[in-house]
């Protein structure tokens, strides 16, 4: 089934309200051309997830679009922290609820073999625990172990409405290649409804049958295929394209109050129609040489 | 004898002598991985360096800005995912040794990276978890790596990230948890844990620092149990990897 | 570190009663030249294990090798029943432990994973778990989920003490790439104290550098690498060689009947030192030749 | 309208029409693998067909003897893994439809492929289950396909091997599992499941088969309401593509 979509047409489709699984980890893969048409579109009160928090999810809760979001802490790396999450954790308008990457991982793990709990040695003696207890006491739970009589503690399987895939390859039915380390991709997918697919080349479904081991998200868990390259920028694509550490800091710099956030978003986000005109105003042909990879090394 | 190195050379060597040959080492990005590149160019050749994001023994030539940088990335053995790394090695009971570092440390070897200030009141956010909650609670050891400051070794810390020995004494053992943190390194000591209490306790200070140097620097008054001998230096070899090869650029020796 | 061992080596590491989880689908991957050679060194008391039952396994109980049988079930596929297998299940000289493929692989997935028990839809309201219950009731559980008050069955870790993987290619530490389908042998290989390798083809851990995403087993796993070409004969390896159905047949027809299995024994297991002698003895370069697969097709 | 088709043929067609376009389907060998690619070249363009070890949406161009066959893993969109067809998919809740066949079944749909004989007496240790009782237990339906034999569509059954509805009535939605058999088709008719009993009830008969044809040759009596009509036969294109394109050796079909 060909399910290839336009960037507007596949943000559409997420009613406001959702939860939505973010590929993003720290400044790899994330999905910001993603991020930034759910922005134009102010498709809001969503709930976000992913196991280290990312600049995907930091745009979209600096925008005002998230209310909640359910991540393992997380960074932009060398380049600072995630300033418009914490600044809502800190001022009380985003709902945090902070696990380990472990634990959000094991928690999209349940979720997609279709578990009702999951046990886990991570997260006891804790604060993240303390505060979870507290505050998400449906989430987490004291379980025995029914062999030996041992207490643990058990997780509920994570289902987000819609997982987003940032991908290497797709063919139009939607099965993904990913190059690189995949983090938790693979059971966001699979542990969501549905899950849309944002792949930098678009290969055909002939090329999919050549290399069958190579399809890391299969085409039935797909709803939407867009044809995005760079959809990463200013974060890194392994072995399609490297980070742009120059808007990385000019994010990260904007980042820091509310005021110059709205700047960045005017001029980066609601000042572009499309992710195309976002690449040609924050660099064009020049910096896609730029940023290009080297096939070899892969950044 | 050369007195030629920085504290953060000689946390990274000390790092570094903590990881024996054929282990299997959980590593976040900075001093920790010079002291496993350091360790595995030296005395432990056949240690695995693992990265949680699903990256096994990478050999970078360059410096990355973290683990999210496809650098660190570059030819490793494996690329794979999370479940892979933090489940199928780490909470499987696989991973001998975790690296940790934090903005606060207390005498139990408690950590936090979560945030500074008073939870229930006005508090500054920083990074959270990340795999550090679970190195610190699945791992057969931690090494909790710190700079040596009365703000980061404190008698009481603002958040509990990943437990050490949580309340001290038997807390850790009733809880069932396996492993515990061995050994903080700052950069004018190193400790270990009393056996009984699990308070930190004085292993050895620092060329170059006295004793009061070392108390009066930290939030809390570490066991101390017969003569302290001073912490061996680097040799000229681990200076020479470390400077030449590992982090020529000082990416990650700040 | 270099891991390359002799068969003779890596199967004289296996002390007798040792729970030995097995590579073989039915008539695909099997470990056919490490059964031989078990059979040849007489270690006995074994327990084996595999989501489905397949010619190594059945070779191994065809000749007195195993006391004890986790499986899912198995066949020949057309060729026949696992003769040996169920002959001992008639008589009662195999405990056969019977589970599905899933539950199987569930065992070795919390095993894997160090999770103490993993919940699992299958087996309810079948024999196969009233038998489960009654002969083995430290490896069934009934436990509540904690967030529903929903009833599940549990199943406790398969912990095996080694696992032989059947792979395309390692290089010397173990890193290992299998080409086709995987089922159930990342699971064993994860669940294991330690992994056996037999390598269809040694390669450079520089070649494994250049692909980090086809190693499916990590050398730190593995604690001995074989190179043994045409390894799982008569069965398939994709990719490299195909099944060959005359050889098959001839198994299957001798496995019928004690007394000709040991005939086929002693004929193709006694009756040679080693694997190469064992592929002189069914064919040689010619058969080689015949198997080999084509590269595209994949047998 | 032609009589010139095989019963395994019309089984097969009528595998066939119980999937419709999208829907993901989990097959073992033999003629559900005929069932499924004649639906998926005629009204189910974009249904899913998933073997259990791993492999999705081949394209085989030739025969094989089983699932462990490479012949019918060639040109497939994925090859992967028991953990991700069973568990990320069928036990997830995904499988739409998954086909079972076996040595007996039961008036409710419950299946034996482990034994035959007395389990404990003297006995005959068959195939067991594989991914049998996993479709059985986590599929949304089954449609089971078996010979009409009153050795095999008996009264009772000597081995459980996969659950349809147990004891009748509400047993297994007592269980809490969702799904159950929707479909029995045999060589002589086709049986659904009575909404109340659980019982199997005949819905069709096959042309050239009578209604003392199905109930003579079966060891118990199904539920029958009203008038039974015939069975649908093949189309002259659904045998032209079984004949030529799907099983042209007969391999699958006997």
């Amino acid at each position: 089934m060909n399910k290839l979509s336009t960037l507007h047409d596949a943000v559409a489709s997420i009613p406001p309200g959702s939860h939505v699984a973010l590929p993003g980890f720290a400044i790899a893969r994330c999905a910001m051309a993603f991020a930034h048409e759910v922005i134009r579109q102010g498709i809001n009160h969503l709930t976000l997830s992913q196991c280290v928090g990312a600049m995907d999810a930091d745009i979209l809760v600096g925008a005002g679009m998230a209310d909640r979001l359910i991540y393992g802490g997380g960074s932009l790396d060398r380049f600072g922290r995630l300033s418009a999450v914490n600044r809502g954790i800190e001022t009380g308008t985003l709902a945090a609820e902070e696990y380990s990457s472990l634990s959000v991982t094991f928690r999209y793990l349940a979720g997609s073999l279709g578990l009702p709990f999951i046990p886990i040695r991570s997260l006891q003696g804790s604060d993240l625990l303390r505060n979870l207890k507290e505050r998400h006491p449906d989430d987490v739970a004291a379980i025995t172990d029914p062999f030996t009589g041992e207490e643990w503690l058990a997780l509920k399987p994570l289902l987000p409405d819609v997982a987003v895939a940032l991908v290497s390859a797709a063919d139009e039915e939607g099965n993904a290649q990913i190059d690189g380390p995949r983090w938790d991709n693979l059971e966001q997918a699979r542990a969501s409804k549905r899950t849309i697919v944002l792949a930098h080349k678009i290969i055909s479904t002939e090329e999919v049958r050549q290399h069958p081991d190579r399809t890391v998200i299969p085409g039935f868990l797909v709803s939407h295929v867009v044809h995005v390259p760079f959809a990463a920028h200013p974060c890194s694509l392994f072995k399609a394209y490297d980070y742009d550490a120059d808007h990385i800091r000019l994010y990260a710099e904007a980042a820091q109050n509310p005021e110059s956030m709205q700047a960045y978003l005017d001029t980066y986000v609601f000042g572009v129609p499309d992710h195309a005109a976002y690449l040609a105003k924050v660099g064009g042909e020049e910096l896609k040489q730029r940023i290009s990879a080297d096939p070899q090394r892969g950044y | 004898m050369t007195t030629d190195y920085s504290p953060s050379e000689l946390m990274a060597v000390a790092g570094a002598r903590e990881l024996k040959d054929g282990q299997i080492v959980a590593v976040g990005l900075g001093l920790p991985v010079v002291a496993s590149f350091l360790a595995k160019q030296t005395h432990a050749p056949n240690m695995t360096i693992l990265f949680e994001l699903g990256v096994v023994d990478p050999e970078p030539i360059d410096s990355g800005v973290g683990l999210a940088d496809p650098r660190v990335w570059y030819r490793a053995k494996v690329h794979s995912s999370f479940v892979d790394i933090l489940g199928t090695v780490l909470h499987k009971g696989r991973v001998d040794v975790g690296f940790l570092g934090g903005l606060e440390v207390d005498q139990f070897g408690n950590l936090n990276t979560t945030l500074v200030g008073d939870p229930r009141g006005k508090f500054k956010h920083m990074v959270g978890s990340g795999g550090a909650n679970d190195i610190a609670s699945c791992a057969n050891k931690t090494v909790i790596i710190i700079r040596h400051e009365a703000r980061k070794l404190k008698e009481t810390i603002s958040f509990v990230t990943s437990p050490g020995y949580i309340s001290g004494g038997s807390a850790r053992a009733d809880l069932k948890m396996r492993g515990g943190p061995e050994r903080v390194i700052t950069d004018k000591a190193i400790f270990g844990f009393h056996p009984e209490t699990k308070r930190m306790q004085l292993l050895s200070i620092h060329p170059g620092n006295t004793l009061d140097d070392v108390l009066n620097t930290m939030g809390f008054k570490p066991e101390i149990c017969g003569n302290i001998p001073y912490t061996e230096p680097p040799t000229q070899e681990q200076l020479r990897l470390i400077r030449e090869q590992i982090d020529p650029t000082r990416m990650y020796m700040g």
